[in-house]
């Protein structure tokens, strides 16, 4: 391992000291440091968007905290889900007197903080309902649809979700897009290399050389196959298979597309794997609306790419085309 | 012959739990390292040396202590084990607001309610190689002990025996749950950091009210 | 070798062919695949923006086509200069009545194609004029500045130059602003490993593990040093030290700060290391007038990091203020 | 007795040029990596390859055909081979516009007119560890031979040699220059890419063009 840190303990202390200099639109919550806001939060009466997670994501989940997106993020420990405190103090800072949205990833750790964040809340008198991504098709079969983990989709929730709070939707309406964006997205994602968390070392899973992962998780979680690396081409077919299985997109207007890399792969081969996509989608006759290229959600240092398509209809395509600005994410007009 | 310990000497009791967390850190990061991602003694010593600092130079009851343990874990840790140790530690503390003493009836309402709450927010059980391999036999060693009027001082050295097998029965277990699931059959062969910590946090509990007791 | 690619040999084609559907906005030459443009550039008599340089730095350098940065860029093959062919061609495409600015870095391959696309272009009466990025500290000494690379320092060159076109500079004047953006920049980076042209199939130079190589170039140019990894402090501060000591910063009126990843270095790091450079500006009276922290000019998977300081003036600080729209930078009002 | 070839046949004599560079494809890239990225024989024979397909069926004069694999190297490859091969081959065209016949003298103008070409655009010397250890001492060695009255063939030969022997030269030299220049005395021991690849290039032109010798 050779990496640009200081204190292997302290790695999310001191990537919230750089992120808080370099972007005065943000802040840190004054009691609790592990929640950063939009400094620039109107008291307008529109819906909070809370969203939290792990660290080593970046720009997830802090990097989609602004305008058109979210409100207040809880900051956790590498890999390792936010306190319950956080996620409530985010709560209470992004309450403008119309309800909080929850948006997250269904991870153990994030369930069991968040609900019990719920349970102060709801002492509070705050009323805060959530949606949680399970976007991710590599994780549980069909059937057991609800274990399935939120990966790169998370994004899309975030970006409707946002944008539906600031159009001035009230929790009823926000909860509901954002849980359609939820249900008409699935993902996949295939490792090439594992990463190594700084305190721990060495990497704490092996994707051996000249071989992927296909549907790895963020964090390493199992896949469904290790198999030899295949070209780009073959990878996109075989990724895009699996999520064209589990639903049918035939049935929406257009779709979105998000590549993200991992962290490690070079932005050149998002772009050759993204044409790959684009051809296959057109093939089957699916129109791509808008599409995300980029390191939108990544794994520390991991090397993969993530493939997610968002069903749309009317009123997510609107939706969608929003403004938003922030360190992950910015669209104008 | 009834022997009981006082409930309100609950810093110094959970203070003995913070020291030997933290005293473990390496331990149990090496422990979580081996199938898992190496920072359990981290993430725990965190909590707990956090709520060691929190504790110092006051009086508190045991509920009120456990209290504080539980708001160290649930602010200080997040992951999983903040709510899994914080669940567990203010389902003990609701079993003994407001006790003078702590007899080994109210001991047993204490792990159970604290049982009881973690099983709240986790589904896990005994074989699936994680801490409730550790905590489910302890807990039911201590009440079948004391509803076979076992003295407490025994009811306690039953539990701490269940606790350290439980320990080792995850050596021969497939993880079912958390980090080391990923690996299936190279889970084997190795224990759980989780059933470790948890075994090591009961001992430590049961060594502290036994040398509190009196009759 | 782990990657997401087709055909080693063909690289770039297929980059083109993603960056292409995914990006609308930029279009390719009709007869010149390596050459893509800001398909909505209007007729309107400014200055044409050009620039050009080998792949494997995404987004440089197509990644900065857009309003208010480039208008055509020259496509070369990883690590190697585009053809005069098709810098000629990118100067015929930005050509709009009021001559070109050609801003590109300092490497023999430009050079020399520059130089014949330029005969080429005085052949058809073009004008075409060029300033030259030699930010790279570590790559000369003072008394050889002209010798020194151009490197991340580029990204200043175009927005500068770019905004300054955008505002109706005429071709003298938007010379001298980027020229002023080279003059007044120094950037100097550090490797932590190396990084792998597919067609060649495995590292052509080594960085051992646990050590960095401090001034290392942007396709594995050997650096100044080899040393053991240091702190991110210290890392930043060795940095900061070599550039502070090439150029007195304090006659400027503030500072911007570019914190690159070399391509495999997580975000997280970044902004680590930027809290760093941050408080040591700072210590020394420099004041941060902007500062950007991202992956903007990477070294395929390298990991690493590139540090780039750019004296301002109040010229200077107005463009760097405009409003601009590309892959790899965009920034609204 | 003063031997000339036709100036007319230039499209089979770039053609043989062609042939030789993408037969050495996998060699010459295997030389660069030694000490460079590997790629030298893929930037080579794209460009020649290219050449090679414009040439198909054409009938061109040496000129002509000279100008052809100019233009597809400066489109074809960029880098510094494109400029630099490119500006070799067009300084030697302009030396043979309109020359029907191609005797010693013409040949040695077109190789200096070459040289000149590539030194507008390139500092490099002999003991650099580059193309010009090739090129500069065959150059000067036909001169030279061709200033003593040498025979045209002969003079080849001793050109051949020449390339040749600078080729060999760079095996104990120090990269100044390109990427290998980044290993410092690690580079020696080896051939440098672009000598080789101009040695190719020059016996081939020696031997084509002494295939068509005619008094
Ligand atoms: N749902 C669960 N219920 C009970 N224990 C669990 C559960 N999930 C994980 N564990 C325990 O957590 C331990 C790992 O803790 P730790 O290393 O601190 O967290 P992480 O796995 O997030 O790094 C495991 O050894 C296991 O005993
Ligand atoms: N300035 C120069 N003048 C002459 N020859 C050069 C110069 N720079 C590089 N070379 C030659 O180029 C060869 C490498 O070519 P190639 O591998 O195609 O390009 P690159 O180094 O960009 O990968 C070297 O072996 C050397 O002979
Ligand atoms: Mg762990
Ligand atoms: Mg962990
Ligand atoms: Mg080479
Ligand atoms: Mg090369």
């Amino acid at each position: 391992m050779n990496r640009i840190i200081n204190d292997p303990d302290l790695l999310v202390e001191h990537m919230l000291q750089g992120v808080l200099v370099a972007h005065p639109e943000l802040t840190q919550a004054k009691d609790n440091q592990r929640v950063v806001y939009n400094a620039n939060l109107a008291q307008d009466g529109r819906v909070g968007i809370v969203t939290g997670g792990g660290s080593g994501h970046e720009p997830a989940f802090l990097g989609y905290v602004g305008p058109g997106l979210v409100d207040a993020v809880a900051v956790g420990e590498i890999f390792s889900s936010p306190t319950a405190k956080s996620f409530f103090d985010a709560f209470c800072i992004a309450e403008r007197g119309a309800g909080i949205a929850c948006l997250y990833g269904n991870y153990a750790g994030d369930n069991m903080n968040v609900k019990l964040a719920m349970k102060m809340a709801a002492s509070k008198g705050l009323v805060v309902r959530t949606v949680v991504a399970n976007d991710d098709v590599a994780s549980a079969p069909p059937e057991d649809i609800a274990k399935r983990r939120g990966v790169a989709g998370e994004i899309f929730m975030w970006k409707i979700g946002g944008a539906a709070a600031a159009q001035g939707y009230d929790l009823d309406g926000v909860i509901r897009v954002a849980q359609k964006a939820v249900d008409q997205c699935r993902s996949i994602g295939v490792g090439l290399s594992p990463c190594t968390i700084p305190a721990v070392g060495k990497p704490n899973f092996q994707i051996p050389n000249g071989q992927m992962e296909l549907g790895i998780g963020h964090h390493g979680e199992p896949g469904i196959e290790v198999v030899t690396t295949e070209s780009a081409a073959r990878m996109a077919e075989r990724m895009l298979d699996y999520i064209l299985a589990d639903r049918d997109f035939t049935v929406d207007d257009s779709v979105v597309v998000l590549v993200s890399g991992l962290g490690a792969t070079p932005v050149m081969e998002l772009y050759i794997y993204y044409a790959e996509v684009e051809r296959l989608l057109k093939e089957r006759g699916l129109r791509v609306h808008r599409c995300y290229v980029g390191n939108y959600f990544t794994s520390l240092e991991m090397m993969g790419v993530t493939l997610s398509v968002l069903g749309l209809d009317a009123e997510l395509a609107s939706l969608i085309d929003q403004p938003c600005r922030s360190i992950g994410m910015t669209q104008t007009e | 012959m009834n022997q009981s310990f006082s409930g309100t000497d609950g810093a110094s009791i959970i203070s003995d739990l913070v020291e030997v967390i933290v005293a473990n850190r390496e331990y149990l990061s090496e422990v979580d390292g081996a199938i898992g991602d190496g920072d359990h003694g981290i993430n725990m010593a965190k909590g707990f040396a956090r709520c060691g600092k929190n504790l110092e130079g006051r009086e508190l009851s045991l509920a009120e202590a456990l209290d504080e343990l539980t708001l160290s874990l649930m602010e200080g840790i997040g992951g999983s084990m903040g709510p899994l140790y914080g669940s567990l530690f203010i389902g003990m503390a609701d079993q003994v607001r407001g006790c003078q003493e702590i007899d080994a009836e109210i001991f047993a309402r204490m792990l159970r309610g604290g049982l009881t709450s973690l099983q709240d927010i986790s589904d896990a059980g005994v074989g699936d190689k994680c801490l409730m391999d550790a905590l489910i036999p302890a807990v039911e060693a201590f009440e079948q002990a004391h509803s076979r009027d076992t003295e407490f001082t025994e009811a306690l050295r039953e539990m701490k025996l269940a606790a350290a097998r439980g320990r080792d029965s995850t050596r021969d277990l497939v993880a079912r749950i958390g980090r080391a699931s990923r690996l299936g059959e190279r889970s084997l062969g190795v224990l759980d950091a989780g059933a470790v910590s948890c075994c090591l946090i009961l001992t430590r509990l049961a060594d502290s009210a036994e040398a509190r007791l009196h009759s």
